[in-house]
């Protein structure tokens, strides 16, 4: 590894007002490198891509480009450097076709359909954007920075969103891209798939790099320690120990169905029992979770909560009957620009009776429980967006434990999120069942479900493909039945 | 910890004082061109004249901190406005409960097509108000045919005076002010009206029923509408189909020059009202400045531009 | 694949339909039908069509200009200021250098809007004052006049209806068509369509939307000019000017531009300036109060941009 | 009546601002006289806001529906010029009301409103004492009638040297803001009497607060409710000079329309010469003046003697020759 780095950042750094975003990074890549950029939520990995692609300017700091200082000011400047980048947030536009969309990036149509069709995917390039599913979307991301032959591709947690199969299809792109001789930098919060491809890791902290190393297998609690510092207390995670689950069903869903996506589920959720719900991206989860929630309607089959049947036309009903449900995307849950206490008592206010005066004392009693309970980081209280994403993510299920519920409908709560605010979901989630409350837990890393869940199912094509105890609740088996492999 | 709470509130008033000191420079500006504004009587109807816009910017706040606007106002105002002087002759009483109706009718319309159908709400109230012009220059000749005069107790509410500068529109508007603080404040509504603003899913998901606030919302902006009606008509002491033209589009810079985003969930009505105290100064400014109409709409347009840049600034930059 | 591109013509399907429904009905009920017909109606059309298709493409943009309609009557005042009695050489010198200032009103309102922050209704509204006062600076009362060759040029004479229909469709063909396909154009749906991802792909959004209100002020400069041509006289008025820009959006929206950005075309707009044109005049033929027109016409533009947003959002759901 | 049914003629008007009191007054004053002239056949009517293209769009209209002669009340005195143009060289003749056009060949009907300024100017001086600040509340500007309302009032204020004009404001012939600025301006002393372009009642509603009763002279125009203050007010000391601009001289431009049409000489400019009245002149005029059940923007004079023959009643019907007599009744 002595030959020329292709990559060189010395001393960046970048502040917004009085937010350190990037206090100080150093790191450098060689060629034919992947290279794993890791770090907590917030701890600037995001701002380091925008910083190396032109999208903003850093205040201070050396890039070095195959030995040459460089300062891009456009990412597509960066681009015609051989600095392609897929970012973390969705760069294709909306409403215009993939075919404009990649006019407008200077990418050769050819190259692309080319990346394309080996991804396996086919693409109508007059289909707008806003039509295509978010994985396919990254997907098509990617093979727009790819056709574009980088000489450096940065990739910041495009998995993050993808099912897993898709998943490994880029842990297998990045494996040709570096075996053309061409580098990669790769940002994920799932620290399995660094070791599975990655050559290096650097751990960025606080926007300070704190360790680089080689990223071998095991290597993982030494990724853990580094990204949270003196926070480490909490990276090991809660193991699960069962706990008494009561006999009588909460819930129980008969052969829901709706639309094409869901057919025939059904399934019971006990009281105390901690549900877990595996499926790649697409199997119908999204919207089994909106019904049960209220927020869409079913086109076939029953709901029981207690034995009773109901039916819900607006997400209040399904509250009414004890239900809760924290979506995946904090954006659909949060309102970014009130304080965290009105996002909290939010759901106390719903009904017409409550539309008079407040009891601020009642609600501050409320509000400062749920904060206590799960340790809200107040700083920046008047304003949730000013939150971090893991405070975010809080906030999103703190806004049930001041109203109570009996069925919490969590899907995929540790999204995006680091690996200590992660291990405390868990706990709380565990606390939860402990109070004799359900949680129905979708997760898209499937080894999490063992992690916190009494009993799975898992979803393939819209039906319930297997329906596992806990010990059988091990990866290879929720992977198989994910796949639509029959396992008995 | 502190310290950005301290930042916080800092920002919070660093907004307010500015806009103080953008209406004391103001009313300095105006009392040094024309020593009369320096009067008691001056400033009581400088206060007075500026009951109506003060009314028209609440029901505007109210509408953009759901995240709409609401243009149909002028002839809600207008309408409200001809309905109590054309049918006062058969009572007060019943001329007013006919007002009421209206707006409680138009009002429901917006919300009602806002709030269920999904309608941008600058188009739904832009043609709401294209309609309702329509329908009252058929009606002042049809059904709303008759003497249109306002009512003496109307003329006393909108422009008598019980001592100077306390008149009673003021009185008014402190009354229906104060509520309107309080609603936004104090409510279960008003925190429902911020979120529905700041993100109408997350309100409906955590089981807010979002159409009904911003049913609530156009209905109180419209009966606000129609208040401010009958106070310009009792000022003019004339109704015309223009009663409130000139000043629909001052409500909404009221608005935002008071810091409510016109995209919803942030502001709040005291800087609405400060808002409209400046316009109102402004407008007495301009009254008084000797020069001709065109440099006049220059100075009002290249003043409202700075105030909202300045307003801006200051805010975005603590 | 063609389905697709079918699909996204069906909005301009639908108004080319309802226009051509209406235009037969119209021409049904006229005593004669020709060239001089045809002239009247895109005389009528012409200065609002322009207008709408300026707004559209703002709107397209993300933007929204409340002061087109100020700028048309700017440069109309210029127009009719500096050209009268001038000859056609000069005359034409004097279109290409106010088609010049209109693009440059246009781009420092987008600079404005890009520095300040503020949001484009708001800065728009401003300097909508401005460009009025500006306007009754130049041309205090109504008058000044066109070199009369010109503006045949433009206008026609008689029943001669070709240059109408030319300076109709041309901006269309040659600002139009190569903007849209142009990197330039993607990057104005872009903008729109969703700001951050724009940028993220490398689009300019300042620049962007600096040439995006300079397109649109080239039209309303257009607008302008040929309102100089059709009327031989500039109108101070901001009366004028806020029915022009109401219109304008209500145009653009029924032509199929999404008020929330990245959606729509040209086309449409330049169509939907027919429909508001037959609308009142079919009605006048069956001698009905033109005020009903106003009601239908602000009750059709709800109804299509409800009707558009369901079957939208439906297509949207898959 | 029994003239109803001969007529032949078919007349067009095009006004470019609707929703008005005055102006629909006109528009009834046309349908009432066309109703009794018996000459008439049709009238239709093109009354909306609407800007110079808009209103040039319905005079083309107006000319595709064959009409003999079209009455219009402009937006703008030139913008229609060419429209009108194309309709004078079809035949049509063209009868400008109220608000003067440059067009050729076309007739006048209206109000002298230099006249109107200048008598105005002649009883406020005169009640003023000939000495004295003015507030001088013009129209809208730019307008044709405010530039020739100015001439006339300049012409005679130029001729007192101690009558100051220490205020002048534009009102847009906007009630709203007309009694927006009348509450700003007046303060105690500050003036000693005011001119109005037509926007009156609202000022001396104005001085009832400002002033607290302390009344200063004001020129107003026959509105209905300034009418009934200059009568009701002036034994608290107010002097009210009504300078009428009657709306029903569109009942006036009908009959030269008619005229021209039967080939009668017309002469090109008809114009209504204006006369200052007061309450201490004109008592039993003024009080005839006032119509309790009307509107208080109501154009209160209701006949023009030598121009119109309907009375108060067929005014108020508003009927065109056209309508079905039951239904408008
Ligand atoms: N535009 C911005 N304005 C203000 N602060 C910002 C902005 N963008 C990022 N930050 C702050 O900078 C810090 C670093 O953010 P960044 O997005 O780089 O984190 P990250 O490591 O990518 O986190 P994640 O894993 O959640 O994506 C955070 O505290 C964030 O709140
Ligand atoms: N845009 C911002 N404006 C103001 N303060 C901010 C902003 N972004 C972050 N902060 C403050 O900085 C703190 C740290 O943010 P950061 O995103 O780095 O959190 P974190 O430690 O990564 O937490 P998590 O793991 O939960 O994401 C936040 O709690 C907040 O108080
Ligand atoms: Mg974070
Ligand atoms: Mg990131």
């Amino acid at each position: 590894m002595s030959q020329q780095a292709l990559l060189k950042i010395s001393n960046l750094a970048k502040s917004y007002g009085s937010v350190v975003a990037l206090r100080n990074a150093n790191f450098s890549i060689s060629p034919g490198e992947i290279h794993a950029l890791l770090g907590a939520n917030g701890a600037g990995k995001s701002t380091l891509v925008k910083i190396l692609t032109g999208v903003i300017s850093g205040d201070q700091g050396l890039i070095e480009l195959n030995g040459r200082e460089v300062a891009f000011s456009s990412p597509d400047n960066a681009r015609k450097n051989g600095i392609a980048p897929v970012f973390q947030d969705p760069a294709l536009i909306p409403d215009i076709s993939i075919q404009r969309n990649l006019y407008l990036t200077d990418t050769d149509k050819d190259r692309f359909l080319f990346e394309i069709s080996a991804m396996g995917l086919s693409v109508d390039l007059n289909q707008l954007a806003s039509d295509i599913e978010l994985p396919i979307l990254r997907m098509i991301d990617l093979a727009r920075a790819l056709a574009h032959d980088p000489e450096l591709l940065i990739l910041d947690e495009i998995t993050a969103a993808l099912p897993i199969d898709m998943a490994e299809k880029v842990i297998s792109i990045m494996g040709a891209h570096k075996a053309r001789g061409k580098s990669v930098i790769f940002i994920s919060h799932r620290l399995a798939e660094i070791e599975e491809i990655c050559d290096r890791a650097t751990v960025l902290r606080d926007g300070t790099n704190v360790d680089t190393f080689d990223a071998t297998q095991g290597s993982e609690a030494r990724i853990v320690a580094a990204m949270l510092g003196d926070k480490n207390v909490l990276a090991t995670h809660s193991t699960k120990q069962k706990n008494k689950i009561a006999t009588d069903d909460f819930m129980r869903v008969e052969s829901l169905s709706g639309g094409k996506q869901l057919k025939d589920v059904s399934f019971t959720i006990k009281r105390g029992e901690v549900l877990g719900v595996a499926a790649l991206e697409g199997q119908g989860q999204d919207l089994l979770f909106e019904i049960l929630a209220g927020a869409s309607k079913p086109t076939g089959g029953k709901l029981f909560v207690n034995g009773e049947e109901v039916t819900f036309h607006h997400p209040s009903d399904a509250i009414s009957y004890g239900i809760s449900y924290v979506p995946g995307d904090r954006k659909t849950a949060l309102m970014p620009q009130r304080s965290i206490r009105e996002n909290l008592a939010l759901t106390r206010y719903r009904g017409m009776r409550r539309w008079g005066k407040i009891n601020f004392g009642e609600e501050e009693l409320k509000v400062d429980g749920a904060v206590q309970s799960l340790e809200i980081d107040t700083r920046a209280k008047s304003q949730v967006k000013r939150l971090s994403g893991g405070n975010q993510q809080k906030v999103t299920i703190g806004r049930w434990v001041t109203t109570g519920f009996d069925l919490l409908l969590c899907f995929d709560p540790t999204r995006g999120i680091d690996v200590g605010t992660k291990a405390q979901i868990y706990d709380l989630i565990r606390t939860f069942s402990d109070q004799g409350k359900s949680v129905l837990l979708f997760t898209s890393e499937l080894r999490e479900i063992q992690l916190s869940c009494d009993r799975a199912i898992v979803l393939y094509e819209g039906k319930v493909q297997a329906n596992l105890p806990f010990e059988k609740c091990d990866e290879v088996s929720l992977l198989s039945a994910a796949h639509g492999i029959v396992s008995k | 910890m502190s310290n950005i709470l301290k930042k916080v509130q800092s920002r919070f008033s660093v907004a307010m004082l500015s806009l103080w000191g953008i209406l004391f420079s103001l009313f300095v500006v105006t009392g040094l061109v024309d020593h009369y504004f320096f009067t008691i009587s001056s400033i009581g109807v400088t206060l007075q004249l500026a009951v109506p816009l003060g009314l028209l910017a609440a029901g505007q706040t109210i509408c953009m901190l759901t995240g709409g606007i609401d243009l149909s106002i002028a002839m809600i105002a207008t309408g409200a406005a001809f309905i109590v002087s054309i049918k006062s002759s058969s009572g007060l009483g019943l001329a007013i409960l006919y007002a009421t109706l209206y707006c409680i009718l138009i009002g429901t319309i917006n919300g009602l097509a806002v709030g269920l159908f999904g309608m941008n709400p600058l188009i739904m109230t832009l043609g709401m108000n294209a309609v309702l012009i329509g329908v009252f220059t058929v009606g002042i000749t049809t059904f709303l045919k008759g003497s249109s005069t306002m009512p003496d107790i109307i003329i006393k509410l909108s422009s008598g005076s019980i001592i100077d500068p306390i008149s009673w529109p003021f009185l008014l508007w402190i009354f229906f002010g104060g509520l309107i603080i309080f609603l936004l404040s104090k409510t279960g509504l008003g925190r429902l009206i911020y979120a529905v603003g700041d993100n109408a899913t997350a309100a409906r998901l955590a089981g807010v029923r979002v159409w009904k606030v911003q049913l609530a919302a156009y209905i109180i902006c419209a009966l606000l509408g129609g208040l401010a009606g009958l106070m310009i008509g009792g000022q003019s002491g004339a109704v015309a189909m223009s009663l409130a033209d000139s000043l629909v589009l001052p409500s909404v810079a009221a608005v935002v020059i008071g810091g409510t985003s016109i995209m919803g969930g942030i502001g709040s009505y005291t800087g609405s009202i400060m808002g409209a105290l400046i316009l109102t100064v402004l407008s007495y400014l301009l009254a008084t400045i000797n020069s001709s109409e065109a440099v006049k709409q220059m100075i009002y347009g290249f003043i409202v531009l700075t105030l909202a840049w300045t307003y801006s600034k200051l805010t975005e930059k603590s | 694949m063609n389905l697709i591109k079918i699909k996204r013509q069906s909005w301009n399907i639908g108004i080319v339909i309802i226009a051509l429904g209406l235009g037969t009905w119209q021409i049904n009920r006229l005593p004669v039908f020709g060239s001089y017909e045809v002239r009247t109606i895109l005389l009528g059309i012409l200065p609002i069509a322009l207008l709408s298709m300026g707004q559209a493409i703002i709107i397209i943009g993300g933007g929204i200009n409340l002061a087109i309609g100020a700028e048309a009557v700017l440069i109309n005042c210029l127009a009719a200021r500096f050209m009268a009695n001038k000859s056609f050489g000069v005359a034409i010198v004097l279109t290409l250098a106010l088609l010049f200032v209109s693009v440059c009103v246009g781009a420092l309102t987008g600079l404005i809007i890009s520095r300040s922050k503020i949001a484009d209704i708001i800065v728009t509204l401003a300097t909508s004052f401005i460009l009025i006062g500006f306007a009754m600076y130049i041309q205090p009362s109504p008058g000044g006049g066109m070199n009369l060759t010109l503006a045949h040029l433009i206008s026609g004479k008689g029943s001669a209806f070709l240059p109408p229909l030319i300076v109709l469709i041309l901006p269309l063909l040659i600002i139009w068509i190569p903007l849209y396909r142009s990197r330039m154009g993607i990057a104005m749906f872009a903008i729109g369509s969703n700001k951050d991802a724009a940028f993220l792909s490398g689009v300019n959004v300042d620049l962007t939307r600096i040439k995006l209100y300079a397109t649109g002020g080239l039209f309303a400069g257009i607008s302008g000019i040929v309102l100089t041509a059709i009327t031989l006289s500039g109108s101070p008025f901001a009366s004028i000017s806020n029915t022009a820009t109401l219109n304008s959006v209500a145009g653009a929206v029924l032509g199929g531009v999404a008020l929330s950005g990245g959606v729509g075309g040209l086309t449409g707009p330049a169509l939907a300036a027919l429909i508001l044109y037959f609308i009142p005049t079919i009605l006048l033929n069956y001698g009905i109060d033109p005020a009903y027109s106003q009601i239908i016409t602000g009750a059709l533009t709800i109804v299509v941009v409800l009707a558009g947003g369901l079957i939208r959002n439906r297509g949207k759901k898959k | 009546s029994p003239a109803d049914a001969a007529g032949t003629y078919k007349i067009g008007v095009s006004n470019s601002w609707a929703g008005n009191a005055w102006r629909e007054e006109m528009v009834c004053a046309i349908k009432a006289e066309a109703t009794l002239s018996g000459k008439v056949a049709k009238v239709t009517v093109l009354s909306r806001n609407t800007d110079s293209a808009g209103q040039s769009a319905d005079v083309r209209s107006l000319i595709t529906q064959g009409v003999n002669a079209i009455i219009i009340n402009s937006g703008d005195t030139s913008a229609n010029n060419p429209a009108i143009a194309e309709a004078v060289a079809a035949g049509i003749k063209v009868i400008a009301v109220d608000n003067s056009i440059t067009a050729p060949n076309t007739t006048l009907v209206s109000n002298d409103q230099v006249a109107y300024g200048a008598v105005g100017a002649t009883a406020l001086a005169k009640a003023m004492n000939y000495k004295g600040n003015i507030l001088y509340m013009r129209g809208a500007s730019g307008a044709g009638a405010d530039t020739d309302r100015d001439t006339g009032f300049r012409s005679v204020i130029a001729k007192y040297p101690n009558l100051h004009v220490t205020k002048e404001v534009f009102t847009g012939w906007d009630w709203t803001k007309g009694g927006q600025l009348a509450n700003q301006l007046l303060a105690p002393g500050k003036f000693q009497g005011v001119w109005t372009s037509g926007i009156d009642y609202p000022v001396v509603q104005a001085m009832q607060t400002r002033l607290k009763g302390k009344y200063i002279p004001v020129v107003g125009a026959d509105n209905n409710k300034f009418v009934g203050m200059t009568a009701s007010l002036a034994s608290k000391g107010f002097v009210g000079i009504i300078v009428p601009n009657p709306a029903i001289v569109g009942g006036a431009a009908l009959k030269v329309a008619v005229d021209e049409l039967d080939g009668k000489t017309v002469a090109a400019k008809n114009l209504l010469h204006p006369v200052a009245l007061t309450y201490a002149h004109d008592k039993t005029l003024i009080d005839s003046l006032y119509f309790a059940a009307q509107d208080a923007n109501f154009s209160s004079t209701i006949s023009l003697p030598g121009y119109t023959t309907f009375n108060a009643a067929q005014l108020f019907r508003c009927r065109a020759p056209q309508d079905d007599p039951e239904t408008t009744s």
